[in-house]
């Protein structure tokens, strides 16, 4: 199996707080991996860090082979490394068909016409109708992004990201605050996404991560506190104490 | 919901045609441009021996108006379509206006060099450079930020104007401005006819491009980018790099602006840099309505319109209606006046069913 | 060189008095009120009008001054400003240019568009030397006024309840209100506060700045670049930038007139570039 | 929801047509000759703009609105001191209105801006406020009836070389009449053996001069010579007073515009004393002021004339005039003639138009600041007849 993604000795320091400590991280082509850890284990920030947003201070990071430390959002975005982000990032003001044409345009090179119509690439809009349907956004295709439900909010976070055809796709809570009714629906769709994405997906939720992951990384205090297959970190006693132990004690 | 499907609620067509569809000319468009074109036209109705009610009177103010329209069109592109506020606009008008004027001035009478449309490319390219050079400010930081970055420019470009008085004339303004008629063929007249139907065809021009700019997939990069940057950017939109692209258009079309009213009112003064020269055409955007591209056109239409009424009825004290009417503008209606007229029409409808 | 500094610092005092009120109004509640140069002249034209018409002490006239304006400042507030904190930026904008309007014409209207000029009090007059020096006795006293309204501003934000309040609110206004604090009074007071003293600068500035129905348009470039310099998250911020501002400007019109005009504005872009978010602002949050 | 809105655009295409529809009735009526006035009424030069309206309408109201038969009409426009406003009403006013005369200009690129348009259409436009030397030149049309900035500023370098003056600064605001009142200064000053030992501009948009009063006040001078637009001249005024300058021993003169009658009661007593030179102010001693001041004064709420106030009245005075002299022809070229050479009495004295240059040629006093029943007033003490602008050719 080749290495999609992997991250070398990754360091990130703010002032004195280390919030990324020495992570050596390798995600396998295809993968099912969830990245888990309490609260403040700095997992936002390494996903940060992969997708481009922050610089690390030190580490690098290989994306299909390729020294990308330095590289910027963009051109990660372009390497087939997408994401979704915790909150939600979309844009209120157009469709959520227009969202994703914009991202797979980009992908494609057409956002360069600036003569033709948007949507005149008859492949391209029924690529992006097609990749809606397949996540239950098709009967909302010509709405309003910013007053569509929570839930249909967080299915176009993730079809937007989908849309960029990427090799690596990182899932950050893609079910956060997502009402019980609808959370199957993003369950089903995260399931069933395509074998060619590999996934990591950043989770609270243990009972959707154990339901999807193959394979679980567990960050505490920044550093990779022990990796393996689900079953085994189900069974860690260290990783109980440290993560669910705690978790126990605050739903106790 | 689930039992209505998307396709009975949606107008006939395959979603490529819908959205092409949303491109398409409507008849309200028609109609702003046809009764612009009437406006004209109605300067040869005395000729033929009647009168209009639309009377070629007002001929400087309508071209007047046009180019403010165009200022505050290429803001609006900026402002409505990348989120890209900017309080400096007046520069590269300015910057337009000095280039075509010192071009009408010492090419006059050398035949390519002081045709007007020759200056008006000329007043773009030398605005856009200007936009390009000065498009990296605008990069970072707040709202608030690229007011004041793009405020500053513009402070200082005036301050130039002022300083290099072998060149630009000062404070006195930039004299001697003859502009040759158009292609060799139209002179500008004191009716200010010419001058017109000259503004018009560029505004068009100007409009139209930017109209097929916005509706394009670049167009929609563009909203991406307003939308959220930080998305935009995931998706692997160039941020950066449209930013400065839509920087430098919008700086070129103001120069061409600044271009026209050098050209047709044959001088340039440091006025045309100044800082209410910048502060008025994003008022008119945002009187009108931002991220319509029709905004700015009618926020400057009925502005203008409002002032030169206004301020024949009380020369002095003008100002106070003006603020009295946005003042309840922003205070009741949405998006300005085409916010106001959205409400009226969709009332009118409703009351229809 | 000492009374280039002196000058400096008494017009970057006036300065910050002038516009502390619309930094903590952006920072607070995140409006862009560009008319609080109106404020400003109220209190400018009451003090003209008190002086000139009635012959009242011009030392009556600061304290009136900031209260008459903070008055005018609150009800505004209630009646109108209150509307628009959910509108866009641009509305705000719109809406505050159009006060600007109305408040230059009314102003016009009843006093004229002359400029208007008062006569201080004889002990306020003249100038003394001092380290070699030359200070005026006017300038010195604006010091003083506005340097202790800075430190009693510091006190009441940094050590009172209310400032401790005022600063949660600015810090995350939802939070705040979840914690129960009323940010809506909190916000109607400190908007008074920040109008009052916008008027009492405009008291303290009428002899040295020009009093004229243009005044909050004049002005309001030099408050932004204030606020923009300084940023809009402390105190300290808007007052150290208004110093260097006033400095800064007061020594390149004495150094280098020729160039000493746009010298304020190279130094903003100039901080703009290098610090976005302003020169004393905390670090930036995602 | 977009596209509902865009829809709106047309309908409001619509206002484009409405307002023109009034203005139709501006047909040439036969007995009616207009006069149109372009004065800055809003922004920082409006009280300039209310002077001059002011002294206009009081000239009608003295002299009636009927003239070689022909009725007068004043159609006052506000420009708001933007110079291609100007240009655009002017040319409104012309082509529309067919007014006979033009008038007004706050500021000298007001004036230039308009230049064009009155020798293409050939309409005389009298210049009420803008002071610098090169206006006439720009358009055989333009006829000025207020001042230029050299003809105000050599007298008062020769009243400084006789009164001992040897060095001196001068601080003028940077825009085209300052210019003009600079060179005009150092030129007359070394001509009679002084020396101008620095020229500082000061931003026309400048609300702070400390820097600028302490630099001149640094480099010890025997005078300081002030010019500043009228409107801004108060605070000068009080800056000036504030840093000590007289107190320093230094001398401060200037031209009348820094001790302008509109503002100089508000400035106090500290300006006591001091030295301009100017062709107007409202203390002159003649019956014709006195009744000017008077009316001028009863006709505007108490506001004192000034030597804009004083342009505005004179400037009707001559188109009137120049009307009488062509017996009601409109004809511009005619009306520019007959004001060539035409000498006229005003409350400022006498004033004649150099049939050369169009430019206006007029005593010019120097005056000191005295109180004077109970105000404050710029006493004429001496006088230079007769001033030419020195820079025409």
């Amino acid at each position: 199996m080749t290495t999609v993604l992997e991250t070398r000795g990754l360091c990130k320091k703010f002032g004195g707080i280390t919030a990324t400590d020495n992570v050596t991280f390798k995600l396998p082509a295809g993968a099912r991996h969830a990245l888990i850890g309490p609260n403040g284990a700095g997992k936002t920030t390494f996903v940060n860090q992969l997708s481009g947003v922050l610089l690390p201070t030190s580490g690098s990071i290989f994306l299909n082979g390729q020294d990308v430390t330095e590289w910027t959002v963009r051109a990660r975005s372009r390497a087939g490394l997408a994401r979704t982000f915790q909150i939600n990032q979309l844009f209120a003001d157009l469709t959520p068909l227009q969202s994703i044409i914009i991202a797979i345009n980009e992908r494609e090179n057409a956002a360069r016409s600036w003569f033709l119509p948007f949507g005149t690439r008859k492949d391209l809009v029924a690529e992006a109708v097609e990749l809606a349907e397949s996540l239950n956004l098709g009967d909302v295709l010509d709405e309003r992004v910013g007053s569509l439900a929570y839930g249909k909010q967080r299915l176009l976070e993730i079809a937007i990201a989908l849309a960029a055809k990427p090799t690596v796709l990182l899932l950050d809570e893609p079910a956060a605050g997502v009402p019980e009714s609808e959370r199957d629906q993003i369950l089903n769709v995260v399931a069933a996404l395509p074998a060619s994405v590999s996934l990591v997906l950043i989770e609270h939720d243990m009972d959707l991560v154990f339901r999807f992951a193959k394979t679980i990384s567990v960050l505490v205090n920044g550093a990779l506190f022990v990796e393996g297959t689900a079953e085994e970190i189900a069974k860690d006693p260290r990783v109980r104490q440290v993560y669910l132990g705690e978790e126990e004690i605050s739903h106790g | 919901m689930s039992a209505v499907t998307s396709e009975n609620l949606r107008p006939i067509g395959t979603p490529s045609e819908q959205l092409v569809a949303a491109a398409r000319w409507r008849w309200f468009e028609f109609l702003f441009w046809g009764i612009a074109i009437l406006c004209g036209l109605s300067m040869f109705a005395p000729m033929l021996g009647f009168n209009v009610p639309i009377i070629p009177s007002k001929m400087m103010l309508m071209s007047e108006i046009l180019i403010l329209g165009l200022l505050a069109l290429s803001i609006d592109l900026c402002l409505g379509y990348a989120g890209l506020v900017t309080l400096g606009q007046g520069a590269f008008f300015g910057i337009g206006a000095y280039t075509a004027g010192l071009l009408a001035k010492h090419g006059a009478g050398v035949a390519p060099l002081s045709d007007p449309i020759l200056g008006l490319l000329a007043a773009g390219l030398v605005a856009g450079f200007v936009g390009f050079a000065t498009s990296f400010l605008v990069l970072r930081g707040s709202d608030l930020t690229r007011l004041m970055v793009t405020l500053g420019v513009a402070l200082i470009v005036e301050e130039l104007v002022n300083k290099l008085k072998d060149i630009t004339g000062g404070s006195d303004g930039l004299q001697g401005v003859m502009s040759s008629p158009i292609l060799g063929i139209w002179e500008f007249d004191l009716f200010g006819k010419t001058a017109f139907w000259y503004t018009l065809i560029v505004v068009f021009v100007c409009f139209w491009f930017c109209r097929r700019l916005v509706n394009s997939s670049y167009g929609y990069s563009l909203r991406a980018i307003k939308g959220n940057a930080l998305r935009a950017r995931a998706i692997g939109v160039p941020v950066n790099a449209r930013l400065i692209q839509v920087y430098t258009l919008a700086a070129a079309i103001a120069g061409i602006a600044g271009g026209l009213l050098a050209q047709t009112t044959q001088f340039a003064s440091p006025d045309m840099v100044a800082f209410h020269r910048s502060a008025d055409s994003l008022l008119m955007v945002i009187f009108g309505g931002a991220g319509y591209l029709y905004g700015g056109l009618i926020g400057s239409v009925v502005f203008r319109i409002m002032q030169d009424f206004l301020s024949n009825i009380t020369p002095q004290y003008w100002l106070f209606w003006v603020g009295v009417v946005l003042v309840l503008l922003v205070l009741f209606v949405r998006n300005g006046i085409i916010g106001l007229l959205s409400a009226a029409v969709s009332r009118s409808k409703g009351a229809g069913k | 060189m000492l009374t280039i500094l002196f000058d400096g610092i008494a017009y970057g005092m006036l300065l910050f008095v002038l516009s502390v009120g619309l930094c903590v109004t952006l920072g607070l509640m995140n409006f862009i009120n560009l008319a609080h140069g109106a404020f400003a002249m109220a209190g400018g034209y009451l003090t003209v009008v008190m002086m000139n018409w009635y012959g009242i002490s011009f030392y009556w006239c600061l304290p009136a001054a900031f209260i008459v304006s903070a008055v005018l400042g609150v009800v505004l507030e209630r009646t109108l400003y209150s509307r628009l904190y959910d509108k866009t930026h641009l509305d705000q904008v719109l809406f505050s240019i159009g006060l600007i309007f109305i408040a230059t014409a009314a102003v016009d209207y009843v006093m004229g568009a002359s400029q208007q000029i008062i006569n201080l009090p004889a002990e306020l007059n003249g100038r003394f030397e001092f380290l070699g020096a030359s200070i005026g006795v006017y300038r010195l006293f604006v010091i003083i006024i506005c340097g202790l309204l800075t430190v009693l501003l510091q006190y009441v934000i940094g050590r009172t309840r209310f400032g401790s309040r005022l600063r949660a609110s600015v810090d995350d206004r939802r939070v705040a209100r979840g914690l129960g604090i009323d940010v809506t009074g909190i916000f109607a007071l400190t908007f008074a506060v920040g109008s009052g003293l916008a008027g009492l600068g405009g008291a303290l500035g009428a002899s040295i700045l020009s009093m004229d129905p243009t005044f909050p348009l004049k002005y309001m470039i030099y408050f932004l670049i204030v606020i923009s310099v300084g940023g809009t998250t402390t105190i300290t911020g808007p007052f150290f930038a208004s110093i260097l501002l006033g400095i800064a400007d007061v020594a390149g019109k004495y150094f280098v007139p020729s160039i000493g005009g746009f010298i304020i504005y190279s130094i903003m872009v100039l901080v703009l570039i290098f610090k976005p978010e302003g020169l004393f602002t905390r670090s930036t949050r995602r | 929801m977009m596209k509902r809105r865009l829809l709106l655009a047309g309908v409001a295409a619509g206002a484009f047509a409405v307002p023109f529809a009034g203005t139709l009735a501006s047909a040439v009526a036969q007995e009616v000759v207009k006069i149109g006035l372009i004065a800055t009424l809003t922004g920082p030069q409006a009280s300039s703009g209310r002077q001059k309206v002011a002294g206009a309408r009081l000239f009608m109201a003295q002299n009636g609105d009927t003239v070689a038969g022909k009725k007068i009409e004043l159609i006052i426009k506000d420009d708001t001191g933007v110079a291609d406003q100007t240009r655009r009403i002017a040319q409104e006013l012309i082509v529309n209105d067919k007014v006979a005369f033009l008038s007004g200009f706050s500021l000298t690129p007001l004036a230039l801006a308009v230049a064009p348009v009155i020798t293409q259409a050939k309409v005389p436009a009298i210049i009420m406020t803008a002071g610098t030397s090169v206006i006439t030149e720009r358009s055989p049309y333009f006829v000025r009836a207020s001042f230029t900035l050299p003809q105000q500023t050599i007298p008062i370098t020769e009243w400084a070389a006789k009164n001992g003056i040897k060095t001196a600064v001068s601080l003028v605001s940077d825009y085209g009449p300052g210019i003009d009142a600079q060179d005009a200064f150092k030129m007359g000053l070394e001509a009679r053996g002084g020396k101008v030992v620095e020229q500082i501009k000061a931003p026309l948009a400048n609300p702070e001069f400390a820097a600028f009063l302490q630099r001149a006040k640094d480099l010890k001078p025997d005078a300081l010579f002030l010019f500043v637009p009228a409107p801004t001249a108060g605070s000068l005024m009080r800056q000036v007073v504030d840093r000590g300058i007289s107190q320093a021993g230094i001398k401060v003169i200037g031209t009348g515009d820094i001790t302008d009658d509109d503002q100089l009661n508000g400035m106090g007593d500290a300006v006591i004393g001091l030295t301009t030179s100017h062709f107007y102010s409202a203390a002159h001693d003649s019956p014709m002021n006195k009744k000017f001041v008077a009316d001028f004064k009863a006709a505007n709420n108490n506001l004192r004339p000034n030597f804009i106030g004083v342009s505005g009245y004179d400037g009707m005075h001559l188109m009137y005039e120049a009307l009488k002299k062509t017996n009601g022809n409109t004809d511009g070229t005619a009306l520019v003639e007959a004001m060539k050479g035409m000498k006229l009495e005003s409350p400022r004295g006498t004033f004649s138009i150099d049939p050369a240059t169009r430019d206006i040629v007029q005593d010019v006093y120097i005056r000191k600041v005295e109180r004077k029943d109970g105000e404050l007033y710029n006493i004429e003490f001496d006088v230079v007849k007769d001033v030419k602008d020195p820079t025409h050719k």
